[in-house]
């Protein structure tokens, strides 16, 4: 019996860098022990790390597919696991299990199709495995959008391979804005939802991913329907409670749809056939 | 079709214990209950027991790892060993049918390999009644209880108990202890297990709830019953305990949780119970609220969803435990009976 | 039986609603068979009158609810109560759970409640249960009627009732009666009577048949705290597991302990466990040492009075003595 | 298995009053007093912080006896703690005892400042008494078993 996979049982995890991105988020650079990446997976999963005697959390894996030395998290301080998290240092194990839950469209729906990416806050971290993977397979893809919104300045999280990276592609276009004036930032200052409604950008062709604390899904949802965009044209990653990873315990269900094992990535109008329990 | 006497029901019980682990259920203060199998113990004929049967596959509380630290450095140690060979014997129709329910979520992929284990040495000796309880209700779930599934099926009549054999394992548990279990030549056994089944069947038809079905249920209901004004009177005097969900044979949720035993971290799985109000806690919030959320996950899950991801088949099998521990005495039945009438006729 | 009847109630209640002194009455709701009855809330007369149920079965205590029902309007909650609901109620308003006005208790006469846990020991699928002067008759499914004399099919809470004095009402249905001797503490001492293997032999087979569903802590009208210890991952007790017998003691030891001297020994802990562990006999336990030690005390008799572990007096029982004294055979 | 198999030694688990006892078992050590090493001091504010699930949790973690020590009642450093003490683990040890736990394993002292020799007995004889008891096995958790 002890040869048999068991899901819930996971591998062990060495943690080589730890940077810190914003006052509540750190970005950890996760491999294997002997140095390699621990599993494989698609834009969009995510994982499970635990902390032995602390608990499991699910986290997007950050960093891109593409990228076969490491995993990366970005997570932000908000609970007993996260705390626990953020007190590491560079060298520390933990436990890491997975790839779960559905990537992003990556090669069907996605493909050949302009990119809109909003993001509010540390909702980019789970966008930034499907922006770089697009910026990857650049020709796939038409002209690339990223509207990315946070409270100041210092919030903005991965701001330097935004400015160094991103904005510098051929055809991406970085929209950044934060929520209220600040001294040093002679960008755009507004809310997200506000701020992609004055960019308006044309439905013809066109997918928009959306993530963030649920108050800007819903306006920024809002605001793109104004804009002509179809529920089928949008998407989403759902952030609920999850244990297992892998649709058993009971616990993430939104209706009939498991988060861990249906979603995370939903497309809207899939959402709309949802009770509204998330 | 084998027979063997009541009398000599002990000498058959020690000569499949030599064999492996037995279960059967006996009375305690607390209604029968499944205990092992010592010699002189009497099986109790009560209709069914407190506890299901679920708890041999799905136990309450179950060591998934464990876990040494030093420094920063972790070793997980894997704790999962090879189970013995046990039979349970006296399982209803409504029991075995809740393994087939837990089957489809424990087996299905990913395979939770406990779960999996427990499933493949575990031999049913499954009892078919003869006197329903009037809170039963299987045949609304399309459960015949006078032909239950499972690996070994037994009809008990006044004098003997008459097996036969249905699955592979089944047969070569009955092979070995062919010595005492007698082929039944002179076939009086058909009749007598016959005549049974007529009763049987002519009972369930006079059960009170013989006439509960199932049609407006099923897996694509989530948007008719979620907004249903029904849940409000109906959930209105829950108190959020986990009864009903703890004495179901087909709940399936779990928690993972890490105790810190002091020489190591040990992870386990313990039942949980979406009426607790921590279920769906996270450090970003509650999605459910109220306990009318939590009830309405509880039914929605049993009628609505479960189906909707298993081809039809309902998460609930009718052996009618929750309508009789329920401290409140809320239970489906009232829910299915009040559910989609126009929400006033909370009757 | 109660001479008062099911029709006096509603009408009572009818003429409440109507008059506008209540807004909503909190009573019992038909089910399918005659036992499986739900506390319910009633708002209007025609619901009162379709579906309101009173009866053998209703032993629920209603008083647990007003906590929470209290918060939800400004209204009066009308509430039928038997004698030993009232002290759970002036227990409740001891520790100001909710505020008197917001209540209109009717104080209902109570010969003993039915247990249907016990009827099943002696007529198996039972459907209807008519009783009278003389005893219970039980129509069952299969087995015809089933003849029972009263005292075989009541509760134990019941059998050794402590006392039939409503302590709080507005109004009063029939007339009050006043407090038992009765034989509750017999059990205990039974049990304290025994070698101490023998009481932990006792106990453990008992406890080990909790499945932790906390239907005894979340029935019980003492155990209204807003957030219980049981559900607080960090308190390091809240531990799910039936792992081994030591989260039972642990959590039961607990329970009855936070409920030592506010506990009015109404028995609900005992009717609603699954598996019918006499949990009345931890909470028993703690009435007789207190009664023992520091004099009679009976929880909610009247409303303020200090209860037995918020107090003391310089002269206290030692610890190492109360146990000498707990049984002779020591 | 080591050749050398140690005695068995009880693991004592004592909550000292932060204001008496603590201070009585400081004079024992200065006046030299010997009491056994299996003794596990944890001070307490008063001893009427000690919640009887602070006294469970310790026998849930191996220990095999636990003590109480207080000040004596009257000279409560909060007037009336020690009062409450001496109610709430009488009925403690009364329950303890009606579940069948050996009675031997949870006392309750009052120790003051000054004495530290009756700290020093107290806790020699408290040893001696749950070492003739052996293990703790009606109140372990098995899990935290070596």
């Amino acid at each position: 019996m002890a040869d048999m996979k068991e899901p819930l049982i996971p591998a062990i995890g060495e943690v080589v860098d730890i940077r810190m991105d914003t006052p509540d988020i750190k970005t950890f650079r996760v491999v294997t022990p002997d140095g390699k990446k621990a599993f494989d997976h698609r834009p969009g999963q995510c994982a499970m790390l635990s902390v032995p005697g602390v608990g499991e959390g699910m986290f997007s894996i950050t960093s891109s597919p593409t990228n076969t030395e490491y995993m990366e998290f970005s997570i932000k301080k908000c609970g007993c696991v996260t705390e626990w998290l953020h007190s590491m240092e560079v060298g520390q194990q933990i436990t890491i299990r997975g790839p779960y839950g559905n990537p992003f469209p990556v090669d069907d729906e996605f493909a050949g199709k302009n990119m809109l990416f909003i993001a509010g806050g540390v909702g980019l971290a789970p966008l930034r495995s499907v922006i770089n993977y697009c910026r990857h397979y650049r020709d796939r893809y038409g002209r690339i959008d990223i509207v990315y919104g946070s409270r100041s300045k210092d919030d903005l999280l991965d701001y330097q391979e935004i400015i160094n990276e991103w904005a510098v592609d051929e055809d991406v276009h970085v929209h950044l804005t934060i929520d209220r004036e600040q001294e040093g930032w002679d960008g755009h200052v507004g809310f997200v939802p506000n701020y992609v409604k004055e960019l308006g950008f044309d439905t013809e062709n066109r997918i928009a991913v959306l993530c963030g604390p649920p108050i800007m899904i819903k306006f920024t949802l809002a605001g793109l329907c104004e804009l002509g965009f179809e529920k089928t044209q949008m998407y989403t990653t759902l952030e609920l409670r999850m244990k297992c990873g892998i649709g058993k315990c009971g616990r993430c269900n939104v209706g009939s749809k498991y988060v861990c094992k249906d979603g995370p990535v939903f497309r809207f109008d899939q959402l709309d056939e949802l009770p509204d329990e998330y | 079709m084998r027979k063997i006497t009541l009398d000599r029901l002990d000498e058959f019980f020690a000569a499949v214990a030599g064999k492996l682990k037995l279960y059967i259920p006996v009375d305690t203060a607390g209604g029968a209950q499944f205990q092992q199998w010592r010699a002189g113990a009497k099986m109790s004929d009560a209709l069914n027991t407190t506890r299901s049967a679920k708890d041999f596959f799905f136990p309450q509380t179950e060591n998934l790892m464990e876990f040494k630290t030093e420094g920063k450095k972790i070793e997980i140690i894997d704790v999962r060993r090879e189970n013995e060979d046990f039979a349970i014997f006296g399982v209803r129709a409504c029991d075995v049918r809740s393994f087939d329910v837990l089957d489809r979520a424990f087996l299905s992929e990913p395979a939770d390999t406990y779960y999996q284990n427990r499933r493949e040495h575990g031999v049913i000796f499954s009892l078919a009644c003869s006197k329903p309880a009037e809170t039963c209700f299987c045949g609304t779930f399309g459960i015949d209880p006078a032909n239950p599934k499972g690996d070994i099926v037994c009809y008990k009549t006044d004098d003997a108990i008459y097996m036969e054999a249905k699955t592979e394992k089944g047969a070569n548990l009955m092979d070995s202890v062919s010595d005492i279990v007698a082929e039944d030549e002179g076939g009086d056994g058909e009749s007598a297990v016959n005549a049974q089944k007529e009763i049987i069947s002519e009972r369930m038809k006079k059960l009170p709830l013989a006439s509960l079905s199932t049609d407006k249920f099923g897996g694509d209901k989530t948007a008719k019953f979620f907004d249903d004004p029904a849940w409000k009177s109906l959930s209105e005097s829950c108190l959020g305990c986990g009864t009903c969900t703890f004495v179901c044979p087909t709940c399936q949720c779990y928690d993972i949780k890490d105790f810190n035993a002091g020489n190591g971290i040990k992870r386990f799985r313990c039942w949980d119970s979406c009426m607790y109000s921590e279920f769906t806690k996270m450090s970003a919030g509650q999605p459910r609220l109220t306990q009318l959320e939590r009830f309405r996950q509880r039914f929605m899950h049993k009628l609505v969803y479960y189906p909707a991801n298993n081809d039809g088949m309902f998460s609930c099998v009718g052996c009618g435990r929750c309508l009789s521990k329920c401290p409140i005495q809320m239970n489906i039945v009232k829910v299915m009976k009040n559910l989609g009438e126009g929400g006033e006729n909370n009757g | 039986m109660q001479e008062i009847t099911r029709d006096t109630l509603i009408s009572r209640a009818k003429e409440l609603l109507a008059s506008g002194e209540v807004d909503r009455v909190y009573g019992w709701k038909r089910g399918e068979f005659c036992y499986d009855v739900t506390p319910a809330l009633f708002t209007d007369a025609e619901s009162l009158e379709k579906d309101f149920e009173w009866g053998d079965f209703c032993g629920a205590n209603l008083s647990k609810y007003l906590v929470e029902e209290t918060r939800k309007s400004e209204g009066k909650i009308l509430v039928f109560m038997k004698p030993c609901d009232t002290y759970s109620f002036n227990q409740l308003l001891t520790e100001h759970r909710f505020d008197r006005e917001k209540v209109y208790v009717i104080g209902t006469p109570c010969a003993g409640m039915l247990d249907p846990k016990r009827i099943r020991d002696h007529a198996e699928s039972f459907t209807s249960v008519v009783s009278d002067e003389n005893g219970v008759t039980v129509s069952t499914l299969f087995d015809g009627d089933v003849k029972l004399d009263r005292s075989e099919v009541m509760p134990d809470r019941c059998l050794n009732c402590k006392s039939k004095k409503h302590v709080a009402y507005d109004e009063l249905f029939g007339e009050d009666g006043g407090t038992i001797a009765s034989g509750r503490f017999d059990e205990v001492e039974k049990i304290e009577k025994m070698t101490p293997d023998e009481r932990f032999e006792f106990w453990r087979g008992e406890l080990s048949r909790c499945i932790r569903c906390n239907a005894c802590r979340d029935v019980c009208p003492a155990c209204t705290c807003e957030k219980c210890v049981f559900d607080n991952p960090n308190s390091g007790v809240e531990n799910k597991a039936a792992e081994n017998s030591f989260e039972e003691q642990m959590f039961h030891i607990i329970r009855a302990f936070h409920v030592a001297g506010r506990c009015t020994d109404c028995g609900e802990c005992s009717r609603v466990c699954p598996q019918q562990i006499p949990l009345h006999l931890l909470n028993r336990k703690f009435i007789k040492d207190i009664d023992g030690f520091y004099g009679e005390y009976q929880a909610g008799a009247e409303v303020g009075s200090r209860a037995p572990l918020v107090d003391y007096t310089t002269e206290d029982i030692e610890p190492s003595d109360a146990v000498k004294g707990g049984d002779e055979n020591a | 298995m080591s050749i050398s198999k140690e005695p068995y030694r009880p693991l004592i688990v004592a909550f000292c009053c932060n204001w008496c006892s603590y201070a009585g078992a400081d004079l024992a050590g200065n006046n030299r007093l010997a009491y056994p090493a299996d003794v596990k001091i944890i001070r307490v504010p008063c001893s009427c912080r000690v919640n009887p699930t602070f006294i469970l949790r310790a026998f849930q973690r191996g220990a095999d006896g636990v003590i109480l020590c207080g000040c004596h009642p009257g000279d409560c450093h909060y007037t009336s703690g020690n009062y409450y003490t001496r109610r709430r683990m009488a009925l403690l040890f009364s329950m303890l005892d009606y579940l069948g736990i050996e009675r031997e394993r949870t006392r309750v002292e009052w120790v003051s400042a000054a004495e530290g020799a009756k700290f020093a007995a107290t806790m020699n004889d408290f040893c001696e008494t749950v070492a003739s008891l052996g293990e703790n096995k009606r109140l372990e958790d098995l899990r935290c078993k070596k």
